[in-house]
């Protein structure tokens, strides 16, 4: 059976492009980037080309790119590092309630140990709420944590318009950009920000890797101490095969990225609008426009995602839910509550995300699956008609 | 996660439906909880002939719908109910552990058909 | 020219039949561990039996191992998150002066945040002080945080004898086994230690993985937080081609560590043997047997360790120094100065550290070049005479 | 790290050695530290007629004594004592950041040799 992985935003398969550079820093070019011998100065050397590559990416520079260990570890060192670093100035902070489990986990941490967090809401189609967010600010503010895109419904922040409203305030400015690298333009400059978070694993690069880019001038605590790597801002021997690895996914990113959101945005669309045409009360979960190309998440009324994804498995297409079924009861995800579809929709979603490599075949024969599966669930379903 | 033999299960479910004139109906679960089984019983001479559901849930808790209907039909009615989750979940080659809990309910749901069966007697 | 690698406790090449196994994991079987779908089953099952790897490799069980990027945030997270989780019952722990700054630097943060640390100096082979040890246990002492085998000397550390002398009392005993494993049997029921951090990049595995070793019934607090993993003591996605790599390192320690641990020694004995027999004024630094098979550190009179060490790298033999030239003056590592071999000797260190797979030709070429750097050297020396 | 000109004089220094009836000594750094250059000089009409040295110290505490007494060879006195560690590190191909420090040295070394012969002309 061949297989269709709809599900980029949990992780993608590394590039051949980018594990062919990986290769040699395995066994060959093996050496710890602080060595001083040669097996040490070309790990040096790739570390420090490496750091270039992504910087430009991201339109930053070198010193601003800081290695950690994936999108999770970004986002703490970001948030802890900024709120410890700051906190004789104030101990407020702001976020929204559609965050990543490692921004909110992290927030709700840095509440346990003495600080205070607003929780900005989004509304129905998963925006922030601009006039909360403003009305949230307060002279000990210190710190805003604003997604850039939304791992589940793709919806992308006003991240520009954040920078801009607090021009001039002391209050450092980070975005966990692991979902939209990759997808759309992240510019560093462009977004206005101080940090933003990234993991390799998201872009067709190797997982264990990821980076904060930190603007400089803005300080910040580590969260780990040890050798001076990373300017002590993260000690540990250096990932060389992996950031290499990193570097090259982030260079492809960079030079076809206009082309590859072309076509997810193309087979995004089509895919919406069969699924529309072909399977009654669909819903589409998320903002029509300011989306993620790559992103489909649509909720099927009166059936439950975890089925549909197990039946849809069973075809080999590989997709995600917003209902993670656990225990006794189903739990719709955070973002799926914030934006509450409606009992009928809530426990009926389906996280499609597309990847560069897709192909409108692909998507044709995932929404004939679909339809069949949705047409059976339905009818094993209490809540439908004979 | 899900055995084998569950997975087939849940994909080709036996005795789904509704029992247009069922002697018993059980519904347990609400869909704001992400999960409800129906189930419907035909009695006869103590004897379930006929056993149909209808589940909104996760494929556990359709392939236990599906596997607790079959193991009911043709028993007496104290057999059935005396259906533990343990042997549903035996008879699916085991449940993950966190579906543990979800496996007590479609023997409930039959339960409550059962009941309601023997209410409807007594009136 | 061919070069020699002499340098594996900086770092190790990966082995042909770790990357063999690694390769799959990128670009075939990415799937996310979290994932529902088949993907991800092949991710989880991957992560499931590299962790039943691991824990059997060290006497211990699957759900005793937690994955992290490396030594340095095992020793941060074991020392961190056992102070932080029994800093109400006491703020005293107790390390030694010569531990790894992944050790030293977190133990000095915890200084700033309140807590006590005794440092336990070493005798001049490097070998723990156990009296002194045993005197700075005090009421309010939580954790002690000793290392297995040293990073520089290769001195290793009485760690049983320290289980046994605080048995039945409530302190939690970390051991940094970074250098230890592959090298010499590491068992963490026989060490009788809690927690024991590894990192894979030392045992000829991938860098950027590593493990903490947490005995079942011990608890500490996340030092990241985000999704779930690793029980929620380790968040963010697993790195499945570096696990598996990780783990297959293991199980090759595992199944060869005697012959390799024989190999090595016979090489590290012959090496100092001849060292000492042909170039005169050589010091051994460490212990002449409680001292890892793969270690030999020399002190030369009157050369300067990162001279002697370009000197070699000019020839392809790769070695460290203990004397690390940053700025104005040649600082000696902390450990040497702990051990003061004396200041004719203590800026004439290096570090040779030998691998599985290090030939005793090599050996053999290494001190050829190693006798002649130093007598080049020495004439240009103003402390020897013409 | 080190440019492969700095390498290349390290590997191979000029001038290493004593001058027995040096007109003048100079001697910097100690050995607790970890870095000591001597310089000799030979001194005929003002000029450096030889310039030899003896390092104990990094690679580019090595280099840049090699460096400086051919620079400073043939010479006169005056010429010699302006000799700056930027064009000792240019020479060299430059000297790793953290090593800039460590170029002073040696030109330094060098003053306090003239220095020295200095002092002993005036007595
Ligand atoms: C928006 C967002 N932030 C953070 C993360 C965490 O990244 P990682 O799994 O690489 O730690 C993810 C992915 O899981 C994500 O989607
Ligand atoms: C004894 C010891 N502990 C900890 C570390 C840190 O390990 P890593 O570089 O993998 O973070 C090292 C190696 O650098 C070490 O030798
Ligand atoms: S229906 Fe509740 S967990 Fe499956
Ligand atoms: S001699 Fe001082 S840093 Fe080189």
């Amino acid at each position: 059976m061949k297989r269709i992985y709809l599900d980029h935003s949990a992780t993608t398969h590394v590039d051949a492009r980018v594990l062919d550079v990986m290769l040699p820093y395995f066994s060959e070019k093996f050496g710890n980037a602080s060595s001083l011998h040669s097996f040490g100065l070309e790990a040096a050397e790739a570390l420090s080309s490496s750091r270039e590559q992504i910087a430009a990416a991201l339109g930053a520079e070198p010193q601003e790119i800081i290695f950690t260990s994936g999108g999770t570890e970004s986002d703490n060192m970001a948030i802890k590092g900024a709120a410890y670093m700051c906190s004789s100035r104030g101990r407020h902070i702001i976020t929204s309630i559609i965050e990543h489990p490692a921004v909110l986990r992290t927030c709700e941490q840095l509440e346990r140990e003495g600080f205070e967090v607003t929780y900005v809401p989004v509304d129905n189609e998963g925006i922030l709420n601009m006039q909360l967010l403003e009305d949230s600010i307060r002279e000990d503010t210190i710190l805003i944590s604003i997604m850039h895109a939304n791992n589940e419904i793709g919806t992308i922040q006003p991240i520009k318009e954040i920078s801009e409203l607090i021009e001039g305030r002391r209050i450092v400015l980070h975005t966990d950009a692991v979902q939209s690298v990759g997808k759309i333009r992240v510019d560093v400059n462009e977004l206005g920000v101080h940090m933003l978070s990234i993991s390799s694993h998201k872009l067709h690069g190797p997982k264990g890797v990821g980076a904060l880019y930190l603007r400089s001038g803005v300080n910040i605590l580590p969260l780990v101490q040890g050798g001076g790597h990373e300017r002590g801002l993260r000690p540990g021997t250096e990932n060389i095969p992996g950031i290499v690895g990193f570097a090259k996914a982030m260079t492809i990113v960079r030079e076809q990225l206009e082309e590859d959101s072309r076509h997810m945005q193309h087979l995004r669309d089509s895919m919406i609008c069969n699924i529309r045409s072909r399977i009654p009360y669909a819903r589409l979960n998320g903002h029509e426009e300011k989306r993620l190309p790559n992103n489909v998440n649509m909720s099927f009324r009166h059936v439950e995602g975890e089925s549909l994804l197990m039946l849809l498995d069973m075809k080999g297409v590989a997709v995600s839910t917003g209902s993670a079924c656990s225990s006794k009861s189903q739990k719709a995800s955070h973002v799926l509550t914030a934006i509450d579809p409606g009992v009928d929709y809530i426990h009926g979603s389906l996280r499609f995300t597309l990847g560069r490599e897709n192909t409108m075949e692909e998507i044709d024969i995932a929404v004939d699956h679909l339809e069949e599966a949705v047409m059976k669930l339905r009818q094993m379903s209490p809540f439908e008609e004979e | 996660m899900y055995s084998r033999r569950l997975l087939e299960e849940f994909t080709n479910p036996q005795n789904v439906g509704v029992i247009e004139d069922a002697d018993g109906v059980g519904q347990l679960g609400n869909p704001a909880d992400g999960d409800v089984i129906t189930i419907y019983i035909k009695v006869k001479d103590d004897v379930l002939v006929d056993v149909k559901f209808k589940t909104f849930g996760c494929a556990a808790a359709i392939a236990t719908s599906s596997m607790v209907t079959q193991m009911a039909k043709g028993r007496t009615i104290e057999e059935a109910r005396l259906i533990t989750k343990e042997e549903v979940a035996e008879a699916l080659g085991g449940l993950p552990s966190g579906k543990m809990d979800c496996s007590n309910f479609a023997p409930d749901t039959l339960r409550m058909a059962i009941e309601d069966y023997q209410k409807k007697q007594k009136t």
